[in-house]
Parts: C-alpha cells; structure tokens; sequence
C-alpha cells in the first residue's frame, strides 16, 4: 500500500547539498535552543514545584542577562541569514554560460520550449552536468515552479520573465510541482524532471529532427513582418536588432536600459512603453496577436543576432552549454 | 485647564497663507524645473498641512504631548510603506 | 472586601442585573459586549475547525477523493479566512481584552462603550457576510487574495468574503481605538505605566498593529472589489498592473497581523505564569519593551512572504535581516518567562500546563520561522507544508493554547462558578498531545516538498504516511477543544461558585467579586503596590487562610 | 443609550448630562475624545497611505502616461475646489472658536457655511466627473485617451496605463469625497445640536472632534490637488 517512506528529498542538484547544509545547520542549532528551553522549564516545574514550606524567592530581572540573551541570538541569527543570503544569490544568479529553457505556465499545465527546439509538457529532460536556466512566463496566474530534489523554486509571473537555474548532478525521475496555488487544478499541475546521463541525452535530443527556436523565430520573424522594419543594415524604420541584448539601450525620454529578456518581451508587446531613442513609435504591437511560444521563440531569436562564436550576448542551447571541463 | 482661544487674526493669516499657497503651487507647476516640479508642489502642500495641523487643529497649543506622537508615529509608518516596498521597485532591475 | 462566603442569586453582578435579549444586544457594558463576541468567537471557531476536519480527511489517502478539487480549494481559502478574521484576530483582544482590560487599570468601562457594541456589531455583520459566502458557494482565493487569480479567474463570490473581511477590519480597528484610549486615558489614580500588567502591554502593543495596519488592509480590499467589478489593471500584468503590488499591500497588514494574533497570548502567558509560579514577572521592563518592539519591527518585514515571487534580490536581504530582528525581542520574552519561574513555588494547575504548552510550542514555531527568514531555505519550502506547520506551530500550538489558558484562568471571574479541574487538565493533556501529532509530521512533509493547498497527492504517494500521522492527531484535537466548550457550559450550571480570588492572583481584576458588578468597582481603586506583588500576597495568604 | 449616572458614583455632581458614566471627570472625557478621534486620524492617513502608494508604483513606471492623464484634468476647477476646501477648513475653526467663546448663534452660521462649501465642492467634483464620463476618460471598456506624452510628441499614450492612472483618480478621489459626504452629515447632526444649543464653552467636544476630521480631510486634498492635477504641468 504504502511505497517506500523516504523523510529526505532526494539531493540531485549542486544547490541541493548547500540547502541541506545549512537545513541541518539550523537544525541542530534550534534543537539545541528548544531541548534547552524544555530542559529548563521542566527542570524549574519540578524542582521548584510547590510545597508546603517551600516559598518563592522574588526576583525582579537582571540587564546583564537580559542583554545576553537578546545578543547572543543576534549573533546567531546574523549566521542564519548570511548563510542563507550566500545560497539565495547562488541560486538567483544564473551562471552566464547556462543552456536556457524557455517555459511556459498556464492553468494547469507546463509547457518546456528548449533551445533545439523540443516542446515537452509537463515533463523536462535535461542531462546531468550542465547549467539550466529556466526563462518563465505564465498565460494567466501566478504559478511557481518547483522541483523539490533541486532545491529550487521560482514564482511564474504573468506579464513577464522570471528566472531560476539548477545544476543537475543526478540522474533520476524528480517531481516538477507547481506551488503557488492557481485554481482548481492547482494539484493536477504536476510533472516530473527528468536528468538524463548526457549521451542518453543525447539519445533522447536526437530522437525529435526539431527546429531550434532561435530558427522558429527567425521564420516568425519574417512571417510577422518584423523584417520589413528591422533590416540587418541601418536602412530599416526600426532599430538594427543585432547584438542589443544585455546591452544598454538610450530611450526617447532619456532613460537608458538594459535590453534584457523582459525589455524584449515588453519592446514585443508594448512597444511605445519604451521607445528607443531616434526612432518614431510606428512599431505596433504584437499584444494579443502571437502566442506566449512564438513570443518566446522571437525573443531567442532577437537575442541570437549578433552573437559571436564566443560570445556572452545569446542564449545557449544545452548542447552548446557543455562546460569546458567535461 | 482653559483651552486656547486663537485670535480672529491668527485664522484670516493662516487662511490667506493657505490661499496663497494654492495659487503659488498652480504658478510654480508651469515652471520647467524637471523632477523637482514634484519637490516643489509636494513641499508647499507639507507647510500648507503643516500649519492646518498646527494652528487650525490646535496642535501648537496643546499641552498634550501624546497628539503629536500619534501623528508623528503615522507618518513614520507611512514612510515604512513607501520605503521599503519602493526599495524593491526600484531595485528590481539589478 | 473579598467576602469568602458568596451570595449567588443575591449580590447584583453585570450578568444578573438584568434579562432579555434587549438587555444584552443594547448593552454597553464591556463584560457583556466580552461575552457576546466569546459565542461568536466560539461559533466560528468550531466552523473553522469543521472545515479543518474536511481538509484532513481528504488528505488522509493521496487521490482526491472526499470532495471535489474546487470544493477542497473552499475549504482551506475558508478555513484560513474565518480561523484568521474571524477566530484568532479577534478571539483574545475582544473577549478577554475586553472585559479585564478595563477592570485591569481600573476603570468602569472602556473609554467608549457604544463604539465598543459597535465594533460587536460590525464583527457580527461581517460574519453573517462570511456565512452567506460560504453558504452560496463559498469562496477559493486562498486566505490570502493573491490577484490576478482572485480578480480575474475565479467565479465564486470573491466580493461578498472580501467585504465581509473589509468590514471585520473595521471591528478591529475599532476595538484597538477603544484600547489605545482607554489605557491611556481611564487609568485608575496610581496605575503608573510601569505598574500595568502585562496583559494590559501586550494589548495596548496588539492595538497599534491594528490601528496602523488594518486600514492598509481595508484599502486593498477595496480595490480587489473594485478591480474585480471594473477591471481596471492595478493589479493585472494583463492590463500594465503589477500582481506584487497586491503582494506588498496585502503582507504590509498580514505580516503585523500575525502579532495581533500572538502577542495577546503572551499577555496571557505572562498573567499565568507569574501567578502559578507565585513570583514577580522576570525583567518586567524588557518584557513591556519586547512587546513594543515586536509591534514596531513587526512592519518591517512583510516581503518575506515574497522571497520567490520575484520581488528585487536586495529587497529580499533587507526584509530577510529585518526578519531576524523581530525574533530577538521574542527571545528575551521567552527567556524572560522560562526565568520567571527559577525558584518559584510552581502548581500545575490547568491554566499553568496551558502556558507550558504556550513556551515550548511558540518556540519551536518561531525558530522554524527564523528557517523561513532565511532566504536559502525558504526558497525550498515556501509555500509547503513546512510553511503550513510553521504557523500552526503559533498560532494553534501557540495562541489557541494561551486562548485556552486564559479561558481556564479568567472564567472563574466571567462566569462566577469553577470548571472541573480534572477534566481541565486531561483536555489540556489532549489538545499538547493531538497538536503536535498533526503538526509535527507537517514540518517533515513540507522539507520533503509537499506543497500546500494541494488536494491530491496522488503522483507522490510517498507522502501518505506523515498524512495520516497528521489526520489521526486531528481528530484527537478536536476531541481536547470539544472537551473544555462542554465542561465550560456545564459548570455554568452545575459547576461550584467561584471564590474573588480562586488563585490568590495579583491584579485588580481578583480584588472584586466574581462575577463583577455593572461597574466593576464600587469606589474608585487607587493603587500603590507594583503588578505581581505576590511576596504581598502570599504573605497575607499565610496570616488569613482563604478557602482554597 | 446609558446616560443615566449610577447611583454608587462618588461625590461627583453631575450637572453636565453629556458626562458619561464611566468618566470620571469632564475634562478626562474630553481628553478621551480627542484623543479617540487623532488615533482614528492616524488610521486614516494608513488607509489613504495604501492609495498614495499604489499611485507612487505606476507614476514611477508609466511617468509620461500620468502627466498626460493629468494634463487632461481641469485646474481651475481643482484649483477653486482646493480654494473651497481651505474656506470650510476656516469656517469650521471658527465654529470651534465660536463655540470656545461661547456665541451659540456663530456656531450654526459657520456651521451652515462649512458644509455649504463642502457641498460646493461635491458640486465642482460632481462636474469634473461628468466632464470625464463625456470624454471616455472613466475606466471601463469605452475609456479612451488618445494623445500623445507630454514633451514627447514620438511617445504615445499608452491606453492601459492611462487607464491606471484614472483608475487612482477615480478612486482617490471617490474616497475623499466619500469622506466629504460623511462631514457634511457629522456636521448637519451637530448643527442641530447646536440650534438646540448643546454647546458651551465647557461642553464642546464634537464641535472639536468633527472639525479635526474636516481639516483632514482637507489636508488629503491639499496632497491630492498636486498629485493628480499637476504632474508634468511645466512641458
Ligand atoms: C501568530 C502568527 C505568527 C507568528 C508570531 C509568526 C512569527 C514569525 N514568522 Fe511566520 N507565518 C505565519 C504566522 C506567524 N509567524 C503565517 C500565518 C504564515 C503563512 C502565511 C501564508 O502564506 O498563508 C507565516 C509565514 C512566515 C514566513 C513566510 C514563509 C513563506 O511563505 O515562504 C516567514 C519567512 O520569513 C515567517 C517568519 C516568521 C518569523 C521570523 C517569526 C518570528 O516572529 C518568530 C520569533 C520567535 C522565535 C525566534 C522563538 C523564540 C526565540 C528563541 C527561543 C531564541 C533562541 C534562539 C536561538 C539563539 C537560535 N513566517
Ligand atoms: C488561527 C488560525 C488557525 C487555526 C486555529 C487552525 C487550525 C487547524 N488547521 Fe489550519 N490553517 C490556517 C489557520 C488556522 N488553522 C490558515 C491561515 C491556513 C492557510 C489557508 C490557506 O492556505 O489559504 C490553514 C491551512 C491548513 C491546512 C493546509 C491546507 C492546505 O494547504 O491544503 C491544514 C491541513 O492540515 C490545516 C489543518 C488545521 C487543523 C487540523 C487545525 C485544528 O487545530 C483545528 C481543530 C479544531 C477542530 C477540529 C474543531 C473541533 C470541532 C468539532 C469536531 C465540531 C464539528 C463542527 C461542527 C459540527 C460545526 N490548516
Ligand atoms: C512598422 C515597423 C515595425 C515592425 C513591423 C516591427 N518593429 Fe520593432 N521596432 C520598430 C521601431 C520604429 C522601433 C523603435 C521604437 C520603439 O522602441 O518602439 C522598434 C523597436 C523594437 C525593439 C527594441 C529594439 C531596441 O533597440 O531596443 C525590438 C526588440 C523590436 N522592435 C522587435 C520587433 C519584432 C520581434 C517585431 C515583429 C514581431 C517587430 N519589432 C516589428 C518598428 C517596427
Ligand atoms: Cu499552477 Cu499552482
Ligand atoms: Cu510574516
């Protein structure tokens, strides 16, 4: 009836060791702090239980100790959160040379777009090894993506990208949930990631004879119109779109941002919020018009213009994120 | 303990200022002077309340310390609200 | 003054002074308008026990089979909605708060009675509100509204459980207006500041959270309803809205809220503990200062709720340090009470084994609490069952327990008559035992990664175990907490007279009859001794025995 | 509903009937009062606290979408509303200054004139929302704003963000006429008070507290004023 009972999430990304150190960290040292509370409340109870004979002996406080106990804890729990702020920013700063997948969240489901261009839903292969980044969005509500054996949870925002990484380090079937509630089927919106061993990997990649995406928005591209005003030279009404992504961008009202995945996406679909610098705002918008997907596929496009062999500017397919060392 | 009885003066001064105050900042929103536009309008509107609070609301003249923590205190927490949220807008794209 | 022999039926006492209905939903009386809000209170305790019923025994097999996935969603959103607003936030302030404040400093009434039967019927329009809501359908935001899913996606009746929560805040703030004056204004002549018991601080701390923060609340209410009527984008990314905004707002009031709902408790606890260990508070300074300080940082740290939710990384350092802040004054409280009791003279009476319950359980929810301030961890178990445990451990192992406590301790003074002190400590004894069977394995689950606010766990079976552990405490918990509402209603009756004083406990509250008249006191107390003069006491207890 | 005094009270003389029983003196009543209506001041400064915070977000964001929203906005008749305010605002000081000094008959006629100016400024508000309903400037599915962002002809105005903009206007100032509304019927409670002479200059305090509420609501105006009617007004 009952499968196995583990009382330990499996541990198969690099983050997953960290959080657990510093799970267990916290562990002992609040076990120690409630097994010396217990201790001294149970001790008191019965050694000063009442008696006949036997009286209380007032005691009004004391600074010294009152000083002590609020600075001792201070100092403790200024460890638990720098521990804790050390793994946050691993966790929330994607390595710069990560394979990303473009995922997208609706009621109820997850939709994985990789880079080579497999759709999955529900479930995501990836290989052990690599550096993951995931680049989310969500047609409707807020939903989080969570894989517990990673460690690792992020909040999917409608109406922009949210990011989370991991670095798988085990191969296995881990649970994928979704964790911020989301309607009806908020429990039915569950999957499972799979870490593959790269040459099954590999296997599985092969399998497809898909298009990688950065192709499919280049169709898109082209189909949308997109071409017309943004020209490789810069002839076109719009600005040249080679090489803009993680770069500065100066706007007509003088504001100067970075072109980065959620300035793509807005530039996309509200493009007179941020209108670039020169040009007049003639773009319209594509809001309504394409799907999350192709929205998706036209910004790995934008952001795979321009990119050199060796560069830092586009996004990585996971065979192109192969670290060096392996 | 008698209250305080402003003179008749005092309140024709403080509503002149008052009136003032609100022609000066519809005249001074005219003039070009970039972010600080906002500055400007928001300082003027702070004395106008400022001297709302203290000569119509009697707060110069009471003896009660209390009246003006408990104004003081509401507007600590309401730099609470605006401080600590904007300081994750206005950091979010770091 | 305090007559051993007691008169029933003889001496005039604010419950028999007069009869009818009229006499009591007119009253102006604090201890009536305390006893009006204990039967609501009550009521929709059980309620919201009831639907916890539900969603335990759904959870005890993995698929989702007892209710329907919408139908489960009803019930935690309803679940976590009326055990909040409608048990928790008000269950100490308006019912013990309100009747023993003003005996507490020495006052006839609080400083305004009508708004005080105002406040009454504001939080009974706000149930019957809740209670149509839930009797049309009822409602699945999730207790916490999150937008634009509660906005834009749901058809079930998100503005009737939004205004009724609307108007529920307005009780509240009310109620905390009526503290905040009257501890300042209505003391007795010789209550200093630094003599007023610490339930009297721990109220007048509750009181600012909610006068600072209820409104906040208020206002985002009204524009859930409003974007929900007219769709006009301030909280929908679809319409150029930001859905954190809502975040922000709603956690600026929830976060404080969760010390509205705990530091009453410590008053209790504090009461309690000074009186069974027959001592004076240890370090009655820091613990009045601790309250404050709770109080104040306690808004400083709402965005902890948002670690994962895509609020700006150093937005997420500052309100995780801050985080840590406000546990320190909850350390030196907890330190503080565990002193108290060093070379006390300590009886486990009911009230007694209510606040052992209160330390240990409070502490071991607040330091898993300090796991969910730090960053690191709470991106793992946020918005799991370790979450789920986390507050549970405070706000049932902790709050309902000091609740129960100060039932047990005060209801001699309420009611007049003594409850079955056996009975008493076997339900106690229960409710420890049931809680931590149903919360602890939740704290294991949760690290596991059971999300919450799932209704079947179907693909990870995995889980079922550490559910059925939770479901079995369950039902021994609701067996503690039917336990004292029967004995209580029994000893109305039956249960033996009170004396003044049963504990021999300081305070003015036991230097008048039980139950009290209309007006507490018959001439003005003036006082001249320290809070928890028990040395006093139980030196003059020595020289005159009381009947005991 | 219980204003008899007990009996057990001690030696006090209640002369005043407006002295509750559970006070003790005149003055702690009064003090109490006051107090009571500075603390329910404070919780009001938190609720629109939660208003100027959503505007504070979207101005930071959509800049150019809240001057041109603004732009849109009458002046003269903010400008003469702001006016109006600070008249009522003097008024009601002036009631409590009459009532202070004792002249019954001043009490009323400031009275009288507080909440015709406050009624004015319903009427001028009343106005300005029918001037928006005509323009399509209410949020709703015929809201529309064309144009373009001020000092920005190449920028133009976005219609979602526009309609946020509204949206704070409408509601923030709803709110505050809200408020106003309630005023006027404080007041009109106690202007009959006051015919009935009720007021002394012992006995005042809901003169006082109503018109500590008054000026509140004034002084929300005086931030409103700027904050919606006058962003960007210099391009
Ligand atoms: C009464 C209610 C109550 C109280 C008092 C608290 C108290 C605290 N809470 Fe809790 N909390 C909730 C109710 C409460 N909480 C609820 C309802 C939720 C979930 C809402 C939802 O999402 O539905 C929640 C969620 C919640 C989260 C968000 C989790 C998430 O969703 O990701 C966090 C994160 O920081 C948190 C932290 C804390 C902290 C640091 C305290 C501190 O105040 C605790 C301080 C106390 C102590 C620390 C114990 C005593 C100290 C010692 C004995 C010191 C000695 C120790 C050492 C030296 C190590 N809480
Ligand atoms: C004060 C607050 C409070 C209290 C007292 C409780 C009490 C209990 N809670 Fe609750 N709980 C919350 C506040 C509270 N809870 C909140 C805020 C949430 C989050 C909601 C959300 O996610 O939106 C939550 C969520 C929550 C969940 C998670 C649901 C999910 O995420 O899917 C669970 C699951 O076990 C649970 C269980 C319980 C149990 C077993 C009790 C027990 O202690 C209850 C014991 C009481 C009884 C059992 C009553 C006994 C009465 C009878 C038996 C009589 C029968 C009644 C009638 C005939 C009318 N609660
Ligand atoms: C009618 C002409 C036109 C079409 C069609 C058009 N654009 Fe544009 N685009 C512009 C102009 C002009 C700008 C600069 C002004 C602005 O930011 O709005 C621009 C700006 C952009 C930017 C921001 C560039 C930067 O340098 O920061 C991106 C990204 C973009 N467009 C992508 C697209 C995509 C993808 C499509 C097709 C789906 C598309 N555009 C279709 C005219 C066009
Ligand atoms: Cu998607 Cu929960
Ligand atoms: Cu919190």
């Amino acid at each position: 009836m009952f499968q196995t009972m583990p009382l330990w999430p499996a541990r198969a990304s690099s983050m997953a060791n960290n959080v657990d150190a510093l799970y267990i960290f916290l562990l002992v040292v609040s076990g120690m702090m409630t097994l010396l509370i217990f201790i001294m409340v149970v001790f008191f109870a019965v050694r000063y239980r009442k008696r006949p004979g036997h009286h209380a002996e007032q005691i009004d406080g004391s600074h010294a100790l009152e000083i002590t106990w609020s600075v001792i804890p201070f100092f403790v729990f200024m460890v638990f959160f720098g521990w804790g702020a050390w793994i946050y920013f691993q966790e929330r700063k994607p390595p710069q040379n990560a394979a990303e997948v473009y995922t997208v969240a609706k009621q109820w489901m997850w939709k994985f777009e990789h880079m080579e261009g497999q759709r999955e839903i529900n479930e995501l292969h990836v290989p052990i090894g690599r550096d993951v980044k995931m680049i989310m969005t969500s047609q409707d509500v807020i939903h989080s993506f969570f894989v517990p054996a990673f460690r690792i949870k992020q909040d999917v925002l409608p109406g922009r990208y949210t990011v989370a990484w991991f670095h798988p380090t085990k191969a296995g079937t881990y649970h994928l949930y979704c964790a911020e509630y989301c309607g009806t089927q908020h429990s039915g919106m569950v999957g499972s990631v799979v870490v593959m061993e790269p040459k099954d990997y590999e296997a599985w990649m092969g399998g497809g004879g898909n298009q990688p995406l950065a192709v499919t928005g280049e169709r898109l591209f082209s189909e949308l119109g997109c071409i017309t005003c943004h020209r490789a030279d810069t002839q076109g009404r719009g600005p040249t779109l080679a090489g803009i992504y993680n770069k500065p961008v100066l706007l007509e009202d003088g504001r100067t941002v970075t072109a980065d995945d959620n300035y793509l996406r807005e530039s996309i679909l509200q493009p007179t919020a941020k209108v670039v610098n020169g040009f007049k705002p003639i773009m319209p918008t594509f809001q309504g018009q394409i799907s999350d997907e192709q929205l998706n596929a036209l910004v790995a496009y934008v952001k795979s213009l321009g990119q050199q062999p060796s560069g830092q500017t586009g996004g990585k397919s996971i065979a192109a994120a192969r670290p060096q060392t392996e | 303990m008698s209250e305080h009885v402003s003179s008749l003066k005092l309140y024709i001064g403080i509503w002149i200022t008052l009136l003032i105050g609100t022609v000066l900042t519809v005249v001074v929103a005219k003039i070009p002077l970039g972010p600080f536009n906002a500055v400007v309008a928001l300082s003027i509107a702070t004395i106008k309340a400022t001297l709302v609070v203290l000569f119509f609301m009697h707060v110069k003249y009471t003896h009660e310390k209390l009246t003006r923590v408990v104004i003081i205190s509401a507007l600590c927490w309401l730099a609470i609200l605006l401080a600590l949220s904007m300081a994750d807008y206005a950091t979010r794209l770091w | 003054m305090a007559t051993a022999v007691i008169e029933t039926g003889e001496r005039e006492t604010y419950l028999n002074k007069e009869y009818g209905i009229k006499s009591w939903l007119l009253t102006v009386d604090h201890k009536r308008i305390a006893l009006l809000y204990l039967m609501g209170i009550t009521f929709f305790f059980f309620i919201g026990g009831f639907f916890a019923l539900l969603i335990r025994l759904e959870l005890l097999t993995p698929a989702g089979d007892l209710v329907q996935a919408d139908t489960y969603n009803k019930l935690f959103t309803m679940h976590g909605q009326i055990m909040v607003f409608f048990f928790l936030i008000p269950a100490v302030p308006a019912v013990l708060g309100n009747f023993l404040i003003p005996i507490m400093i020495g006052a006839k009434d609080l400083a305004f009675p009508r708004i005080n039967l105002l406040s009454w019927y504001l939080y009974m329009i706000a149930g019957v509100m809740m209670l149509y809501t839930i009797i049309n359908g009822g409602v699945d935001t999730g207790w916490t509204f999150y937008t634009p899913l509660s906005t834009e996606f749901l058809n079930t009746h998100v503005i009737s459980a939004g205004l009724s929560i609307f108007v529920a805040g307005f009780s509240s703030i009310l109620t905390g207006l009526n503290f905040v004056v009257t501890t300042h204004r209505m003391r007795a002549p010789g209550m200093t500041w630094s003599r007023l018991p610490l339930f009297v601080w721990a109220h007048y701390a509750t009181s600012i959270i909610q006068l600072l923060g209820t409104p906040v609340l208020a206002i985002t209410l009204v524009l859930v309803v409003a974007e929900r009527l007219f769709h006009l984008g301030i909280f929908n990314p679809a319409l150029g809205g930001d859905p954190l905004l809502f975040q922000h707002l709603f956690w600026f009031y929830s976060h404080p809220a969760v010390y509205i709902m705990i530091l009453p408790g410590m008053g209790i606890v504090s009461e309690i503990v000074c009186c069974f260990s027959r001592k004076r508070v240890f370090g009655y300074q820091a613990m009045a200062l601790a309250l404050l300080g709770i109080a104040v940082v306690g808004f400083l740290v709402w965005a902890h709720h948002m670690f994962v939710a895509g609020i700006s990384l150093y937005a997420a350092l500052i309100f995780s340090i801050l985080s840590y802040f406000v546990a320190v004054p909850s350390a030196i409280k907890v330190f503080n009470w565990t002193s108290t009791m060093y070379k006390g003279s300590i009886s486990y009476q009911t009230p007694m084994l209510y606040a052992f319950g209160f330390i240990g359980l409070f502490t071991m929810g607040g330091l898993t609490g300090l796991f969910l301030a730090s960053l690191g961890i709470d991106v793992h178990v946020t918005d799991t069952y370790f979450v789920v445990a986390h507050f549970h451990y405070i706000m049932v192992g902790g709050m309902v327990m000091a609740y129960l406590g100060g039932m047990h301790f005060w209801w001699p003074k309420i009611s007049g008559k003594l409850y079955p002190e056996a009975w008493g400590r076997l339900a106690a004894l229960l409710v420890f035992v049931g809680f931590n069977l149903t919360f602890f394995p939740q704290f294991v689950l949760g690290y596991m990664g059971m999300p919450r606010r799932y209704w079947d766990y179907s693909h990870s079976p995995e889980y079922q175990i550490l559910n059925v552990l939770s479901t079995a405490g369950a039902t021994v918990l609701a067996v503690g907490y039917l336990l004292p509402m029967v004995y209580f209603l029994w000893s109305m009756r039956y249960g033996k007279p009170a004396p003044d004083n049963p504990w021999n406990a300081a305070g003015l509250e036991w230097k008048i009859p039980s139950p009290p008249s209309t007006y507490n006191f018959e001439e003005q107390p003036v006082v001249t001794w320290e809070a928890y003069n028990y040395d006093e006491l139980d030196k003059r207890a020595e020289e005159v025995p009381v009947a005991h | 509903m219980h204003t008899s005094p007990p009996a057990t009270v001690e030696g006090v003389a209640h002369e005043n009937p407006a002295l509750l029983h559970h006070f003790a003196t005149e003055e702690q009543q009064k003090n109490a009062a006051n107090l009571g209506m500075w603390v329910f001041l404070a919780t009001e400064i938190m609720f629109f606290g939660g208003m100027f915070f959503a505007y504070l977000v979207y101005r930071y964001w959509y800049f150019g979408d809240f001057g041109a929203g603004s732009q849109s906005m009458n002046v003269t008749l903010g400008g003469t509303n702001t006016a109006v305010l600070i008249c009522s605002s003097l008024t009601v000081a002036l009631a409590v200054r009459a009532a202070q000094l004792g002249k019954q008959k001043m009490i009323v006629v400031c009275l009288i004139l507080t909440m015709l100016l406050g009624l004015v400024f319903l009427g001028i508000k009343g106005v300005e929302y029918h001037d928006k309903f005509v323009e399509h400037h209410v949020p709703g599915p015929s809201f529309y704003f064309p144009g373009h962002v001020p000092g920005h002809v190449n920028i133009p105005i976005n219609q979602q963000h526009a309609q946020i903009f509204f949206s704070l206007y409408f509601i923030m100032t709803g709110l505050h006429a809200l408020h106003m509304i309630i005023g006027v019927g404080l007041f009109a409670f106690i202007t009959l008070h006051a015919m009935r002479g009720r007021y002394h200059p012992n006995y005042y305090t809901p003169v006082e507290t109503a018109g500590l509420y008054w000026h509140f609501v004034d002084i929300i105006w005086i931030y409103l004023f700027p904050l919606l009617y006058l962003i960007d007004r210099s391009q």
